[in-house]
């Protein structure tokens, strides 16, 4: 344990704030005034894409958790946003980086990177869920190209994105993990249809995709064909590993305890009140359990088990502090959508509900346990059951 | 003694859950979700047919002069459907509060009304019950009102409201200054805020009537929040049994089974609770305030629960607007809050019992 | 619902009454002075054995259920003891009337009414657990005998019993559930060895009992050579049914609230602490719920889900209540064995633990899960794993 | 900037890991559960051996001057295999207050004897942390002390004893009048309560060490019953892969492997508190008094859970005293309320906060 800065470390906080101070004039409310504009700084300047190489479009450093940290905090410290994410981003550049050929690397990560080119996921099928290898979109041969046909649902940004990485099945009679392919085709292709998906929330958040003869050329599959969901299980991973992330559960406890400072009922502060204040407590204390033990995974190389829980842990834990928050509230806690009396424009009722989607979204409670339980703790499969 | 409902009640029962399937599809509460009425005219044409707004009215204004205990299995019928109507205001607090307090002339003007589902009456009573938000209360002077009150019941669009000033004494109102609906999770019943400046207003005959409203809304709650959730088991049992995964219906998975039978053993111990603490509103009072309190926070609780683990059982679809699964979460969800949050009432619950100190 | 009494109820009650007035000099602080004369006397009454028929030692009433709630309710009251319990007269009574041979009935359906045979239950077994009918106590034919051998566990009053009613696999080729039979033997034949089972409690609970080659007459086989696991059957539901007694749990909790009205630290009474009152209030409402839960169970031929959740929540229900005694008394909680400053002789350490054994015996948690959901709500059985 | 053991930390723990599991078998632990001993000697000396009883002790009075995070690994250790000995009061409160707020003179003539295990300390401080019961509290007054101390940490047998005073002055005694142990549900450590009379004790300057004692006894509580619950979960997951049910091993059936896997889900964050927390004892002090408590108290649920837990995994089994888990148990019970159970510390976690008006 050794929480202290290297004097290497420190002088490097103190670039990066040096930097945001210096730019403080482009950026306003957490938001950039002009979005391509401050990704191409941030990038520049290696804020953004850090790792990627030159080559690529990328700022070409080394891989460094604790630098990657400082800017992270850095960042937050100033409200100042963040490079662009997505799903391009987060998940297509890395599975091109480690499995795409050159031409597809050349090709695609420049243009991803500095936000010319937005990408949506189609992983997820209604009849799948939980069992996303038993997908059926089915790509059928047709020349130097395959016809793609069937659908996809939880697909967000679909109906702004300009291309799609997809999950295809291009050989169906091999073993359901081995028939399927990873390919790219842009959104424009004829054949595709977008139907925005409206959550419980109000908001549609995702969107069905249904394709129906939509053609694309071979030389899309990256990764190799009837490789796509070991392609695509690299970076899973890195999807689960985000919907967990314990600074952004932090900022959301110190928005609570904002709130029941400042709410009272006939008069009375919530805060007041000890037995909200109890379960406030416990939440905070599970609050900076999830904050170590995300310093401790990014760190020890023994926090493997530390690193499988972080997804069940932390997004039950949002919805913990949601709910917290509503019952604070009280009968305003019901309020929604728009209305004087409305706190927070609505986002404790929101987070509430989505934070439930996201516990069940990215692999259920009940797969996450599975997981934790079979990977983590050794223990046995659930037998194979006897076809009835 | 028997503890069960009778053949009368089951008849009830029975057919109020036919009626409201015809009533109130999904389709239609989806409909009326999505507008800004205040109300669905065919629903509750089709409820007063069957006497639903006359339930407790005495028959000799024209009701069915039912108690308590029918009213709670009507909201149980209403909150399995999630029936966008008006129901706790203007069929179960109005006529309580003309019966318990309003003068003869007072309920012969009214009760005819509401019992025939002409008129709709709201019920303004949050701020001395649940504790006043924003400045809220209303207080009386001289026969007027004036004030705001907010997440008044049925009270958009109403011919009249019960007020509760911030005495918690009882006042009838034939509209306030304003009534503005109060945007909320729920988008099959209505809230109001409503402002009173210099409003007339009829003084209701002040006996604690106040404290019965209070019993009777928080057993109305439970039992509404029971029937929403008990729909949303059977849902989750029915969709557990339907959709396969991994090569099995879901509903085989140990994880699932388990779920369920979780819903299921919170669900029946309180079924018994509501049903009870209905009956001693209408025929053992001196329990009633404590039941109606432990109902309210009981269901509350276990409202949120399965509200939750029928979500989970659905998986990704639970969360979609496909199967409208959200209308009951959301339903049990404001039920929870309104009148007062679990933990505000289990206070009163410990102050009836004399364990807080005055 | 209609919870008042009939005028013919209502005068039971107050024979009742009348009967433990003109005899309270009998029993003190809840038990008989004399407890076999007790039990006679009670019988004689129709207040034990009130509906086994005359010809077998009992009263022979008709049965009716509120008529034993009356009765129960005016012992409670009175702090007056029932009639003896014990596994002879609450499981192997029921079962010789329903399954039992006319000799066997009358040969000892009377002396254990009355006291003189005191039974022990051998149905658990070391290997088997929650999968009963897997048990290996083998009977192996030798003449008109069965020759017994094996194991049994979770045997109470072993050391003290008379008698044993046993399960042991008398058809080793048939198929688990047929192979097993259902046989009386007393506890001094010749291969019985009974060892106490200490428990977290520190108090031995149970036993294990052994057998070797234990020599007892084919015509002690209750119900038919094979039948023995429908046998057992029937009576393990009354079985459950008893593990969640609601007004067992209603006393406890006006214990628990008298303990919080008592207690003190540093001068404040427990319950004027808003979170400790909370949590009360909580178990309150569950303890509310059980009891009408229960009165349903009695009279409403509907209640067949809320009878088939009795034991799960009524056992959880009583280690929470135990749980909060405990939390409440601060570090006094802690305390057992004896010491100035124990409370309730331990008891509520005690029941916390032995609580959370009930919630594992007779059932664990999770196979009454699978029961509430395979029989309650028609869900699919956990479908058959492939052998290894 | 590392969030981990170092090599020094993780070689003290697998050196205590081993040297522990020799020292303290299950059957060590039942003899000294079953007896009246106050120490087990043999147990008592292997430690010394490895400087545990010095393991804060400056090392110029013979001790390894090391942090409370190594502490905390040794009470994990402790707590793992439910080690019989005396250690919070004697090896880190006793050094703690003497460190904090001894003489040169009281230093020198207690930390070489507490360093090399010759002479046991212990602690008697609840009431000013936990709260007065039954009447008890000291009084100091002239360099005597009179009145009870309750639940004195490793105190029975002890040759020196750290003495809290009703308003938190800290005191030295050589033994108290009476010292009688305190039968406890968690029979491999020793309670005591202390009697005092007009007995000579010698002040400790107060300059807020009962604050850095308590923070410091919460996080070797809360590691403690972090080693005894990971100690539950794995004895529950080899149980649950070696029991066979049904014609499986348990630990196939999936609520056996989800009840396994919340345990674990559990642990590993309450793993990276308890660990901060000792960090920020020995390095932030301002964040230290929050971070024990938030240990403290989180690891007593987490703790409560995972000991029901992997009791019920094991079944009937685990209900007996055959395997002894109920040792492991029953230290995680006792561990909950010694010196304030989770309600009472969360609110002191809240008081450091500015969270409750003065």
């Amino acid at each position: 344990m050794d929480l202290t800065l290297t004097p290497e470390l420190a002088a490097f906080r103190e670039e990066v704030r040096g930097f945001l101070a210096a730019h403080a004039d482009e950026y306003e409310a957490g938001a950039p005034k002009d979005p391509k504009a401050w990704q191409k700084l941030l990038i520049a300047n290696g804020y953004a894409a850090r790792t990627i190489p030159k080559a690529y479009g990328g700022y070409g450093a080394e891989p460094d958790i604790l630098k990657s940290r400082i800017i992270a905090e850095a960042f937050i410290d100033a409200n100042a946003p963040r490079g662009m994410a997505g799903q391009g981003i987060s998940m297509l550049v890395p599975t091109l980086l480690e499995v795409g050929s050159e031409e597809q690397k050349t090709r695609w990560i420049p243009p991803t990177l500095n936000g010319d080119i937005l990408w949506c996921q189609g992983y997820s099928e209604p009849g799948a869920g939980s069992d996303l290898a038993s997908l059926q979109t089915r790509a059928v041969e047709d020349g130097d190209d395959f016809l793609i046909s069937g659908s996809k649902i939880w697909t967000s940004t679909a109906a702004q994105a300009q291309m799609m990485f997809c999950l295809v099945r291009t050989e169906p009679d091999k073993p359901k993990h081995e028939g399927i392919s990873y390919i790219l085709f842009p959104m424009d292709t004829p054949g595709i249809e977008v139907r925005p998906l409206k959550t419980m929330t109000g908001h549609a958040e995702f969107n069905e995709v249904f394709f129906t003869d939509v053609r694309v050329p071979k030389a899309n599959v990256v990764g190799g064909r009837g490789r796509g969901w070991f392609v695509a299980n690299t970076t899973l991973k890195h999807e689960r590993g985000m919907l967990g992330d314990p600074n952004a559960t932090e900022a959301r406890l110190k928005a609570l305890i904002e709130l029941m400072a400042s709410e009272t009922v006939d008069g009375q502060r919530i805060i007041d009140n000890p037995v909200f204040r109890d379960r406030l407590m416990q939440l905070q204390a599970r609050v900076f359990s999830m904050k170590f033990n995300g310093l401790r995974t990014m760190t020890d190389e023994t926090a493997g088990l530390a690193r499988m829980i972080v997804k069940l842990q932390g997004c039950e834990l949002n919805h913990q502090v949601a709910a917290l928050a509503i019952d604070a509230l009280g009968e305003l806690g019901i309020l929604y959508h728009d209305g004087p009396h409305l706190r927070a424009k609505g986002n404790w009722q929101r987070n509430y509900m989505f934070d439930l989607g996201l516990i069940i979204g990215g692999g259920t409670a009940q797969i996450q346990k599975n997981i934790i339980s079979e990977r983590g703790l050794g223990m046995p499969r659930e037998p194979k059951a006897v076809e009835a | 003694m028997r503890f069960a409902l009778s053949e009368d009640q089951t008849l009830l029962q029975d057919s109020l859950n036919k009626a409201l399937a015809d009533l109130s599809p999904l389709d239609r509460v989806r409909r009326f979700a999505d507008s800004d009425a205040c109300s669905a005219p065919d629903i509750w044409a089709g409820l007063a047919e069957l006497g639903l707004p006359g339930l407790m009215v005495p028959e000799e204004h024209g009701g069915l002069g039912l108690g308590l205990l029918e009213a709670a299995l009507a909201a149980e019928a209403l909150g399995r459907v999630v029936a966008p109507t008006p129901f706790l205001g203007s069929a179960v607090l109005a006529p309580l509060a003309l019966t318990l307090a309003g003068s003869d002339e007072q309920r012969s003007r009214w009760l005819p009304k509401l019992a025939s589902g002409e008129a709709v009456a709201g019920a303004a009573i949050s701020e001395p019950i649940a504790g006043a938000r924003e400045g809220a209360g209303v207080s009386a002077d001289g026969g007027r009102l004036t004030g705001k009150s907010l997440f008044a019941l049925d009270a958009p669009g109403a011919d009249l409201i019960v007020v509760a000033d911030r005495k918690g004494a009882l006042h009838l109102a034939a509209a306030a200054e304003t009534a503005e609906i109060m945007p909320s999770i729920d988008a099959t019943r209505r809230l109001g805020e409503l402002t009173f400046r210099d409003t007339p207003a009829e003084a209701l005959a002040s006996n604690q009537a106040l404290e019965r409203l209070r019993d009777a809304a928080w057993v109305m709650l439970a039992a509404d929040t029971l029937g929403a959730a008990q729909a949303m088991l059977d849902k989750a049992v029915a969709y557990a049994k339907e959709r396969k995964q991994f090569g099995r219906t879901i509903g085989s998975f140990q994880a699932v089974k388990h779920l369920c039978a979780e819903m299921a053993a919170e669900l029946e111990p309180a079924r018994a609770l509501v049903w009870y603490a209905a009956y001693a509103f209408d025929h053992a009072p001196d329990e009633a305030p404590l039941m109606a309190a432990h109902a309210k926070a009981h269901l509350s609780e276990i409202g949120r629960f399965v509200a939750r683990t029928a979500t989970e059982v659905h998986g990704g679809i639970g969360m979609t607007d496909l199967l409208g699964l959200h209308y009951w979460f959301k339903r049990i969800g404001q039920n929870r809050q309104l009148l007062g949050g679990p933990e505000r009432v289990r206070e009163t619950a410990a102050r009836l019992q004399g364990l807080i100190p005055a």
